[in-house]
Order: structure tokens, then C-alpha cells, then sequence
């Protein structure tokens, strides 16, 4: 074929490719250059001293509800625990900046959020202590249930919130993910769903530097993890995850932003995980003190502190009330997980279909006979022995 | 329950229709008669999908009912599950067997999971739609029969229609169904006919039973899907031969039809199970396994089965020998020890 | 635990979070705001005249392949072909743009680029034809197997590259996928890989507008598909895709740079699929007249024949002789295409492991006694059947 | 082939080693043996797996040949197979076995079929370690039995040790078939022990061969890695019942053995399966359709299967009541029908 015989040849000049224009000018996508932060720099005038109070007190009480559920790994009551020891902050505004009608999609390290959204500890906690794999109704507090396959979770938070506004329901869903999550392809195709479709929903990435024991330099080339916003058309916000203000307010402006139609948004909180990654894992063998001791200098309850206290708006007073509400928690929280699950192992068969098929009526017969057998041998109930 | 009561208002014109478009309707009553039922997959929109299932529903119901997703099939599945805890049906289109498998962790730790462990808070009501098996000459990864995985995932329905009258009927029922069903849609029947009224009530027996097809005296052919056209065949060939072969079809891989099978091979004494997914593996172990429990000392021979090779699947131009075909069901017949018994 | 207690507490000054600094600048990982051209504007100077009419001859080459392809599917000599009519640029400059040593993972579309590449067309075709799966030993032309499962090529590419640098191989990969494509997990994943191991790999997207029947909009909200490049802190490239010169120039610029260490680059190259997605596709339910119209005067073939010709690099002589050559490819190509493959059925045994095992032996015997059945009955031979 | 000729210079020095060590020193020898052995997964550089089966690896090797990838498993099986196609031998680790699903696609489509459709141009000499089953008290996706998945793909060779033996014998045989292999280590005899010496020669028996662990007269168990130690308990406490249980543990799941298994019910006459993945669907369907197939008419009872329940796995404190144990194996003997014969 030559130039003459191709229509609209005469006509041609030099123009880009006819269907080509940028759905979306990349500028205001783009994160800050630098983590955003409050505490401590001129923004704080701004912030709601109540706010700031009421983070302060979950701080401090989330604090110690990692460090409650980490001892009861060590008494045995718990399976093994996910610390969010360091994090509180993220968890924590998380947790709260979203409206009860909304919905929260936590990883398994989030129980924290969950609980701080107002589940009961010893429900968020069933998973790890091995009794439920979802302790808990997701519907009476809209929280899925906690995700262990990494970024598996995300895509259920675009569907939900794409569903609810396809409803006309004025729902945001806010889901969390660790780093090393980002790799996975999940991420990838619930954040290009997510914008695709408008969807009322923001990720939060916690940065706490590692998966396991690979450091983001390992997991990642990009300038920062927010950054993989724009390769979706989303803004990418980068925040100081350990500054509670600065962490609620982005994430505050994330959900407004989705809740008013504006799309998804991707938010990376830049923080550190102090313990191990579980209780099972030395962290020894990955990173040394002094990083961590870097860390504990930019402590999320500490920087919130210091502000308070500074401004005035915190005494003796106030640090020993909301330590005193957090022993309390702590304190029923390990009275509640020191009694033994009842368990019935017939329930086994009871929800994996609606309806039972006759394959497992007979495997439960089956069940049930050597339950009753083993009660005629020791005399113990066959129900209920959950450890 | 009957499509009737399930479609509303119908005549009776009774003329042939294809699978394909017994499928179709089945997705539009569903969709006519529940709004949460929502369509998403790649091209079920304004394409009307590449076998033209959902032809018309994104025109009939608005692109938000019949969506046209991005190209992850993770993704699909993915927010399908998460319109589903909100209360909506999606029902998903994968557009090809093999292209079902970038979905799998979906599928297996969330899709067939949620309702148990949520100790059946979070019932799951999805349907997902996979074109599946050979004899289409398609090229590589458009002919994989991988009934064999879904079948092993506990919380998974396994559904799949031979006839033109359960394509529609399953379908609504597996859309119908409050726990997670894998549809299971034979390719090379997408074109085949019978007489239908998409009006007339049909009577649709609930996700789970299998039918027999063809009865008979001398052996038990347990098939289901695509090979039930190539088991009717063989069954009328043997005639010929002196066997008057039953036909069963098990429509349902998930849940499993135990009485009907059973009852119909301790009636024969033998019995031949017919797939052309892979021998090794495949549905076939399973189901001859489960008969010989059943009906042991009722069996002349052994269960045989006659199935694919134990191989990739082929390219087109090789597809009919390693599909297995009438003569291959007869050999099989022919080796179920006659002398001994009957 | 309070402000007191902490360590460090003291020193604490408002800094950003300790471990956190960008990995990369991100300002030279964005792409141009416009596709990058070179026919009809002042880059075209530099381009070499040779490489001008090389590419010229080649693009008018690929278009009477892509035609004579399309023609014998219609003859029943192929069972489908994904046309590649309107994208002879990209195919053309990503075959022309490698070493020999280099590898190409091409997608199912791109058997064009294979071609271009050195394969002989009958062997790049025996997928479409159905006779084989791959039709040419994969290390040959360096040419890894036509890809039909979307995006799974990439990190094919990516651990080829990285394998080869680990054995002190000068290679480069280049990976080819489409728009949609991007969307698929594994796009994600391969590009994240590549930027971590700063693998010699070069992705080049063909944006031809459309998935199937989707559309772009549909597919991704992003500024552009190049702008995915940088949230995996590698460049993005966005280039005219029917510019030949330009496409070349691009990809030369991201092989060479692979090639001296520098890591991966994402190249989009916007272009526009001018034939349906395949020949048993019906575009027209999906898209107007006039939006192809539009992009026929854009072809990439005119767009170099005009060049050359205004530049007098090229004249009636030189278009004749082009399309001559083009001409006896198509014959020789129709020719071989129209003999009917032999093929023995006892290979589907042959290559499943490297040795048979006991039961693919017992399958094979059975094969063989039901062909040699069948040419007891008709008289032919089972071998050689092929339809 | 034996192991002193595949790792060199050795001593002898038997002392008790786990299942673990012995994994790990069968990857340290072959890459010690062959430099284009690679190693690569989530943790298994630094840490050393998060069963610390590569402990050492990469200080030994460096991090070139024992690589920490980001964390996405299709990625880290897809750049597998770039490598070997290069000509590398990687050897993949999946950190559990649910966490092997998002590489299903290029497991199934690429490794599996890679060698037949290049016809032999292209082997993939991958070896994917998948830490399988449960007993170990994990929480939920920890303890997934997914090798019915890998045994209904062909293509694929599916590897599981039940000794501190076998796991370094097989392992190596694995790394260095030109196959793929699925290499499924049984997480809870990870700690299992016993006398073995890394330094010590040790026969190793070719991929494909199952092994009597236990002759027995009366009935067969054919089992095969985390049930192994079960069926050889329940062999022990079947002879005060009368019974004298032989045990075959199939070590490789494919190619099977059918000759061992088959060899060994028709002089026994009765056989049970026992694995603890789930039932329907499970591997024992396909173990006991080819028994039966093959020794009809020497059975006395159909083969019966003891597996898992038909449930997604259940939460740690449960899962005592899901594992197949040495009652649940004896009742199924106790059925296998001793008054119709022997
Ligand atoms: C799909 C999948 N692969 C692997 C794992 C095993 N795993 C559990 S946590 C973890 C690291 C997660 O790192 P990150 O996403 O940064 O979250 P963090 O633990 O830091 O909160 C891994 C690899 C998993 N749960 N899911
Ligand atoms: C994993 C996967 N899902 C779905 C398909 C079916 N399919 C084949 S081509 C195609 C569209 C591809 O679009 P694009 O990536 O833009 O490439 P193009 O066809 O435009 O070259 C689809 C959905 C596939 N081959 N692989
Ligand atoms: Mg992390
Ligand atoms: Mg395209």
C-alpha cells in the first residue's frame, strides 16, 4: 500500500495518534515529596484538640492491647500474634475516620483497627487463638473478615463500595495493606478496579519497612509506595505514619474525597513495626537494634504526647487516666481469654454449605459416633474439649 | 420449582434453540426477575461476551448490571466477592477454561471459604460461568477441562448441564443458590439444539441430582457435560452389540448424586465412567471410587473409565484422538468381563 | 507508656520518619505528556536514512504478511489470526531493535514481530493453524513461545533477563503485551521484579486502543499507560506507536540502556488495531467507522512513506520494489500454507516428560492399536490425518 | 543413583537429624553440586524461610543463588521460568501451601505444559517446594493439602517424602529431574527425626517408586507423607486385633507406582487409602479407582479411603477432629468385610 492510495492521505500532518489524550492530568497525583506530617510542624494549629485527645487516649490503649496479646502468647491463650506494636497510629485513625455505615477491610495484623472500630478484643482475637476463623459477624460492625492472603482483601473492598454506590448506599470501604502487599498482583488489579469504576474506597498502605524480613529495598524500586497511585489514575498521598494527626487527616480527606464521588485514593503511612513479625519470628536474624532504636525516637504515642503536653491540653492527670482505661482493657481482656473456648466439633459441618450435602450428614455421623465413643471412654464430654 | 414460577409469565412456542441461547435467557430471567443479580467479565457488554451468552443484557439492564471489567480475571472475581458481601449476585463470566486460573487463589481461600469461615455469617451467592473443555479447535488454553480442581475444593458447587433444558434450568438454579457455584459450560454444546420454549415452564430439579437418560439393563455409562452426547451414541451403537447401556448424567459434579448412580449401577452391575478431562486425577477416580464403595459386591467388573489422555491438551489438529469417542466407550464396554457374569 | 519514659524522647525534633527516603527521583521516570514522534518533526534529522527504508521495506512486508494471514484463514488454512494490520510499526521496530543473542517475548499477536525477527512465517503460524502449539524451537531466534494466556510472558522475560545477567550474558529481553494486558497481575508483578533486580528486560506495551471490545477508558484511568512506570521507579517512554522511526528510536534508547546496567524501561506505544481483534471477531458491534477512518490517516506505513518520498530517499521504484518483495513472501507463504501438515498422532505422547512414564506408555499402546484399527478399516494411514 | 555420587566426598557419622535439616542440606548439595541450581522465594535468604529450610543458603551461596524476591508468587514461578529457560534450575519456595494459588496460572499453563509445547525444545527443570497439611496448629490458609490441584495436571511431577531419608533423597532427585517437580513437604514432619547422616551415602530410588515401609499379610494401607507415621501406628496397633497391616508409602504421587501398589493388594486382598486431604476430590479417588482396576478380582472389599472431611480446614483447635488418626484408619479396616473371605 503507498501513500497515494491511502484515504485521508493527502490530508495528513503531523498530529499525535487520533484517539490519544491523558485521561488524567498526573500532577495532582502525584504524592508529596516528603511523608506529610502534623505533629510538630505549623498544620497542628489546625487539628481538633479533641481529636487529638481521642487519638491519644486509643494510643495509649491500643499500646497495651498489643502488648496484652502478645503476653498471652506466652501464657499459651493465644496461637501466635501479628504485634501492631509502633503502628497504633495508622490503626488507630483508621479506625476512626471512618463512619459506622462504612466498611473496614483490616489484614491479619490489623486486630487493633478492628477492635478500635469497636469489635470485642476476644472476638477480633478467635483467629489467633485458633477456636473461629472469623470470630466475629462482619456485618454488626461492617469489618471483613481479617485477610491472611496478602492483598486478597483489596479487591473485596472495590466490589463492596462499588456495589454500595451501585445501591445508592453512601458507603466508603477503607482497606489496609502491609508493603510487601503491594507486590502482589492483587493490589495491582483492585487498584485499576477500584479507579476504573470510581470507587469509594481507600487503600492504606502501612510501610512498616518489612515483609517478614525483606526490607523495602527489596521489594520495591519505586520512589515511594504512594507513588503507584498514579499508575492508576488515583492521587498516591505519602504521610508520616507514626504522626496519628497527620495520618487522620490524609486518610479524613480520603474518605471525603471518595464519599463525594471523587474515586479511590491510595494513601502509604511510612511507619515501623517495633516487635517481631509474630511472636514466632526473631527479627534478630533481619535488622539490628539501631534501626530500631531510630524508631522508638519518632514513637506515634510519644510525638502525640509531647504535642499535648507542650499545648497544655495534657497533664500527669490525663497520661495516668488513659493508662489507667488501658490497664482496664487489658485487664478483662486477659480475664475473658483465660476461660477455655467451648467448642462442638460437630460444628464442623455446619456452614460449609447452606444446606448440608448427604456426603457430610454422613461424615458427621460418622463424627458423632466417635465422639460419643470417646465420651463412654473417659467420661469427658466429646463437645467442648477445645484444648 | 419451575422456571414458570421463576421467569413469570410465559407462552408455549416450543422450537429449537441452541445452548448458547438457552444460556443467555437464563442470565436475562435472572436478571429480570432479581436486581442484585449483576454480569461481569471481559467483553459481556457491548460485545455480548465472545460466545454471545450475554448478548443484549448490558442493552436490556444498563452497563452497570452487565459490566465490561479491566482484563484480570483476580480482579473480577475479586470485587465479585466483595458485591456479594453487600448483598448483590454477581454472576462472573470467565472467558475461557484456562483463563479461570489466574482466579484461583480467589476462588479457593475466599469464594468456597467465606460462608465457613464466617460460620455462615457471609454466604457467598456467586455464580461463575466457564466455557470449558475441547472440540472446538481451539489453540492452547482454550480446551482445558478442569472440572478436576473445582471438584476438589470443598465449599464449591460443580455444576454442569449436557441438554439444552438444564442449561437453562441450572443456570437459574446455580444463580438461584446462596453458596458459590462453579458453572461448568461444555463449548462444543454451545451450539447444539433441541426443542425449547424459552416460555414454556420447565420443570428444573434443584442443584444436585442426576438424571438418567437413557435406561438400560446391561451396564451404567456415568457421564456428564460434553461426553453425554458421545455416551447416548455409544449406548444406541451397542445395541447393535446386545448391551442395552443406561445413561447417566450427573449434571452436578458438587454435590455428588450418590443414590441415583449407585441405584443405577447396583441395577447393572457395571458401569463406565466417560470424561475427557485427563484420566489421571480427573472426576473419573473419584466417581469409580465412590461406586465401588457403593455397590461392590454388585459389580461383575470393575468400574472402568474412559477418559483424555494423561497430557496437555492437544492442538486442534490432534484434539479427536485424544477425545474420547464412541469406539473408545465400547472398547471399554467390551472389557467389562461379560463371561462372568450376566 | 509516656513521653518520659521513651528513649531517646528527649532529642525527638520533627523529622521526617527515620528509614524513609525516596528510593529513586521521580521526575525522570515520566513519560513526555504527549507520544514522542519523529516523522514529521526536527527529530527526523538524526534518524539514519538506511534505517528509514529498512523499516520501510519491512512495515510494507508486514502488512501483505498480516493481509496474506488473514486471507488464508478465510481459505480454511488457518483456524484464526490475530491480525496485526495498523500496528506494523511496534511490531517491526521491536524485531529490528534486538542483537541476535537478545531474546523477544512476543504476545499471541505478534507473530508479525517473530517474523520480522528471522522465524519463517509457516513455523510462527503452526499455533494459528493448529497443528502445533509452538511451531519453532524457541532458541533458535531466541523467540520465546507465542503467549496466549495475557501478561504470563513478562516474568518469563524478566527472569530470562536476570538469568542471563547472573551468567554474565550481554542480553537483553524485550516482553511485548497489550493494553489490556496491563490490568493482569502478572504485568505487575513483572515490572516489580524487573525494577528490583534492575533486570536488562524492556516492556513494550501496544496500546491499540482496545481489549477485545474494551475500550482503554475501561481499561485503566491512568494519564497514560506509560505513567504505570513510575510507581515501579523505572521510566516510562510514551511514544507514537504508528512512527516507525519513533518506536525504533524509543526502544533502541530502552534496549540500550538495559544493555549498560541501567534496568528496565516500560514503553507504550499508542497505535491503533485496524482489522477486528481476530478474524471470528465482529468490530463493528464495539466501535465506529470513523474513529478507524481517523486512525487510517495516521498509518504508520504512510507516514514513512511520506517521509522518505518527501526527502527523496524514496521513489516510485522503491515503493514497487518493496511491495514486489512483500509480494513473493505472500506467495511463497500461500504456497507452503497450502499443503496439509503431516502429523502422528503418537507424538501426543511424546513430549509430556522428558521420559515416558509407565502410564503414558499404556495410553500410547492403546492409541496405537485403535490407528492401527482404523487403517486396517479405511485403508489409510492414522498417521498424517491431520483434518 | 546414590547420594555420595551426587554430593561428593562424605564420612560417617549417623546421628538424628530432622526432616528439616535434611531438606535444607538437600538443597545446600545440589547447589554445591550444580552452580546453576537457584533458589528463590518470600524470607529464604536472610531469614532462611520462615522454616528455616534455607538456612545458609545465601551466606554460602550469596544472594544471586538464594534471592529474597518481592512478594508475589506468580512472579517469583513466572521469573522461574524465565531463568530455566535460560538454563538455570530454579528451585522455587512457596511459603505455604495456600499461599502457592496466586501461581496457579503459570504453574498450570506455563511449567506444566512448557516441554510438550515446544516439543522438547523447551524442559523447565523447576522444582516448587510447597509446604503442605496441617497438624501443626496453623491458623487459617496454613494447612491447605493441595495436591489433588497438582496430580490432575499433566505435566507435572508431584514429589512427597514421609522420612528424614527420603526428604533429602527426593529432594535431590527433584532438583535434578528436567521435569518439573511439585515438591510437597509434609509441614508437620518438618521436626520429625531420625538417624541420618548428611555425610553418609544413601541409596536413592528415581522419582516414581513407592516403598513398603511395613509388610503386612492381612490388608494394605497405601498412605503417603504427613499420614505416613499414622498408618505405621495403626499398623502396630492392628496386630492385637489379629491384623498384620502391610504399609506402602508412595512417595511420589506422579508418575505412580502402580506395579508396588498393585503388587501388594493382590497378596493382601484388602486396601485402604488414608491422606488427610479432603475425600471428594481427593487424591484417593484416582489411588483407588487404578487398585481396583488392576486387582479386581483379588479383592475381598472395596478399597476404602480414610482422608479429611469434605470441609474447608478447620481452625487449630478443630483439627483433631478433621485429621484421619489411627481410630478412624482401624475402623476402616475393621470394615474392610473379614467374614466374606480370608
Ligand atoms: C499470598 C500470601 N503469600 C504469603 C503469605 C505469608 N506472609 C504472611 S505475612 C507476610 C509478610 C507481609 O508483609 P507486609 O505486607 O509488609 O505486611 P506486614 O507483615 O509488614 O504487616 C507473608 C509473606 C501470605 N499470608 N499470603
Ligand atoms: C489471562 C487471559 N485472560 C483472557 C484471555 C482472552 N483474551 C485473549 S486476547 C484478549 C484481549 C487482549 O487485549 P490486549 O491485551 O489489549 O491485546 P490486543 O488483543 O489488543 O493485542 C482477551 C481478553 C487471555 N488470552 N488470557
Ligand atoms: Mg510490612
Ligand atoms: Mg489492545
Amino acid at each position: 500500500m503507498t501513500v497515494q492510495e491511502l484515504p485521508g492521505a493527502a490530508a495528513y500532518r503531523p498530529t499525535p495518534p487520533p484517539a490519544w489524550k491523558p485521561l488524567t492530568n498526573p500532577a495532582p497525583l502525584l504524592p508529596d515529596p516528603e511523608p506529610y506530617r502534623v505533629l510538630g510542624t505549623a498544620a497542628v494549629a489546625d487539628a481538633d484538640p479533641e481529636l487529638l485527645l481521642r487519638l491519644y487516649a486509643e494510643l495509649v490503649r491500643g499500646r497495651r492491647y498489643n502488648a496484652q496479646a502478645t503476653a498471652l502468647t506466652k501464657q499459651g491463650r493465644l496461637a501466635v500474634y501479628p504485634s501492631s506494636t509502633g503502628q497504633e497510629a495508622c490503626e488507630i485513625a483508621a479506625a476512626l475516620v471512618l463512619e459506622e455505615r462504612d466498611w473496614l477491610f483490616p489484614s491479619y495484623r490489623d486486630t487493633l483497627a478492628a477492635v478500635a472500630r469497636g469489635l470485642d478484643p476476644v472476638e477480633a482475637l478467635t483467629l489467633l487463638r485458633g477456636d473461629r476463623h472469623t470470630g466475629y459477624d462482619p456485618r454488626e460492625h461492617r469489618i471483613a473478615p481479617l485477610c491472611t492472603p496478602l492483598a486478597t482483601q483489596l479487591p473485596h473492598a472495590v466490589g463492596l463500595a462499588h456495589a454500595a454506590r451501585l445501591k445508592g448506599d453512601d458507603v466508603v470501604a477503607l482497606a489496609m495493606v502491609g508493603d510487601g502487599g503491594t507486590s502482589e498482583g492483587d493490589f495491582h488489579e483492585a487498584l485499576n478496579f477500584a479507579a476504573v469504576w470510581r470507587a469509594p474506597v481507600v487503600f492504606l498502605v502501612q510501610n512498616n519497612g518489612f515483609a517478614i524480613s525483606v526490607p523495602l529495598a527489596k521489594q520495591t524500586a519505586a520512589p515511594s509506595l504512594a507513588h503507584k497511585a498514579v499508575g492508576y489514575g488515583m492521587p498516591g498521598r505519602l504521610v508520616d505514619g507514626n504522626d496519628a494527626a497527620a495520618v487522620h487527616q490524609v486518610l479524613g480527606e480520603a474518605v471525603a474525597r471518595a464519599r463525594a464521588g471523587g474515586g479511590p485514593t491510595l494513601v502509604e503511612a511510612v511507619t515501623y513495626r517495633m516487635d517481631a513479625h509474630t511472636n514466632a519470628d526473631d527479627a534478630t536474624r533481619y535488622r539490628g537494634d539501631s534501626e530500631v532504636e531510630a524508631w522508638r525516637a519518632h514513637d506515634p504515642i510519644m510525638l502525640l504526647e509531647r504535642e499535648l503536653t507542650e499545648r497544655g491540653l495534657l497533664g500527669e492527670d490525663g497520661i495516668e487516666e488513659a493508662r489507667a482505661a488501658a490497664e482496664r482493657m487489658a485487664a478483662g481482656l486477659r480475664a475473658r481469654m483465660n476461660a477455655d473456648p467451648v467448642l462442638d466439633p460437630m460444628d464442623l459441618f455446619t456452614h460449609v454449605y447452606a444446606e448440608q450435602t448427604a456426603q457430610l450428614r454422613e461424615q458427621a455421623a460418622r463424627l458423632r459416633v466417635e465422639l460419643d465413643a470417646e465420651q463412654g471412654q473417659d467420661g469427658t464430654s466429646g463437645a467442648g474439649d477445645g484444648r | 420449582m419451575t422456571t414458570a414460577a421463576m421467569a413469570g409469565e410465559r407462552t408455549d412456542r416450543v422450537k429449537p434453540a441452541t445452548m448458547a441461547q438457552a444460556l443467555g435467557r437464563a442470565l436475562r430471567d435472572s436478571m429480570a426477575e432479581d436486581p442484585t443479580v449483576h454480569v461481569l467479565g471481559e467483553d459481556v457488554g457491548t460485545l455480548g461476551g465472545v460466545f454471545r451468552i450475554t448478548d443484549g443484557l448490558a442493552k436490556e439492564f444498563g452497563e452497570d448490571r452487565c459490566t465490561d471489567t479491566p482484563l484480570a480475571e483476580a480482579g473480577i472475581l475479586g470485587t465479585a466477592v466483595g458485591m456479594a458481601m453487600y448483598g448483590l449476585r454477581p454472576v462472573v463470566e470467565m472467558q475461557f477454561d484456562a483463563f479461570a486460573y489466574p482466579a484461583f487463589e480467589q476462588l479457593i481461600s475466599h469464594v468456597a471459604k467465606m460462608r465457613n469461615r464466617t460460620r455462615g455469617a457471609m454466604p457467598l451467592p456467586i455464580t461463575v460461568r466457564v466455557p470449558y473443555g475441547g472440540g472446538i479447535g481451539g489453540v492452547e488454553h482454550h480446551s482445558d477441562s478442569s472440572e478436576a480442581y473445582y471438584m476438589a475444593t470443598p465449599g464449591l458447587h460443580v455444576v454442569t448441564p449436557a441438554t439444552v433444558d438444564d442449561a437453562y434450568g441450572l443456570l437459574r438454579a446455580s444463580i438461584a443458590s446462596d453458596d458459590p457455584v462453579v458453572f461448568l459450560e461444555p463449548k462444543r454444546l454451545y451450539w447444539s439444539k433441541a426443542p425449547w420454549s424459552p416460555d414454556a415452564p420447565v420443570e428444573v430439579e434443584p442443584i444436585g441430582r442426576a438424571v438418567v437418560r437413557r435406561p438400560g439393563r446391561s451396564a451404567t455409562l456415568i457421564t456428564y457435560g460434553p461426553s453425554l452426547p458421545v455416551c447416548l451414541e455409544a449406548a444406541e451403537a451397542a445395541v447393535e452389540e446386545g448391551w442395552d447401556l443406561e445413561v447417566v448424567d450427573l449434571r452436578s459434579l458438587v454435590p455428588f448424586d450418590d443414590e441415583t448412580v449407585a441405584a443405577s449401577v447396583r441395577r447393572t452391575g457395571r458401569a463406565v465412567v466417560v470424561h475427557e478431562s485427563s484420566g489421571f486425577g480427573g472426576p473419573g477416580g473419584e466417581i469409580a471410587a465412590r461406586v465401588t464403595e457403593r455397590c461392590f459386591h454388585h459389580l461383575e467388573a470393575p468400574v472402568l473409565r474412559v477418559a483424555g489422555f494423561d497430557i496437555p491438551y492437544p492442538p486442534p489438529m490432534l484434539e479427536r484422538h485424544h477425545l474420547p469417542g464412541v469406539d473408545r466407550v465400547l472398547d471399554a464396554v467390551a472389557r467389562l468381563q461379560w463371561e462372568a457374569g450376566s
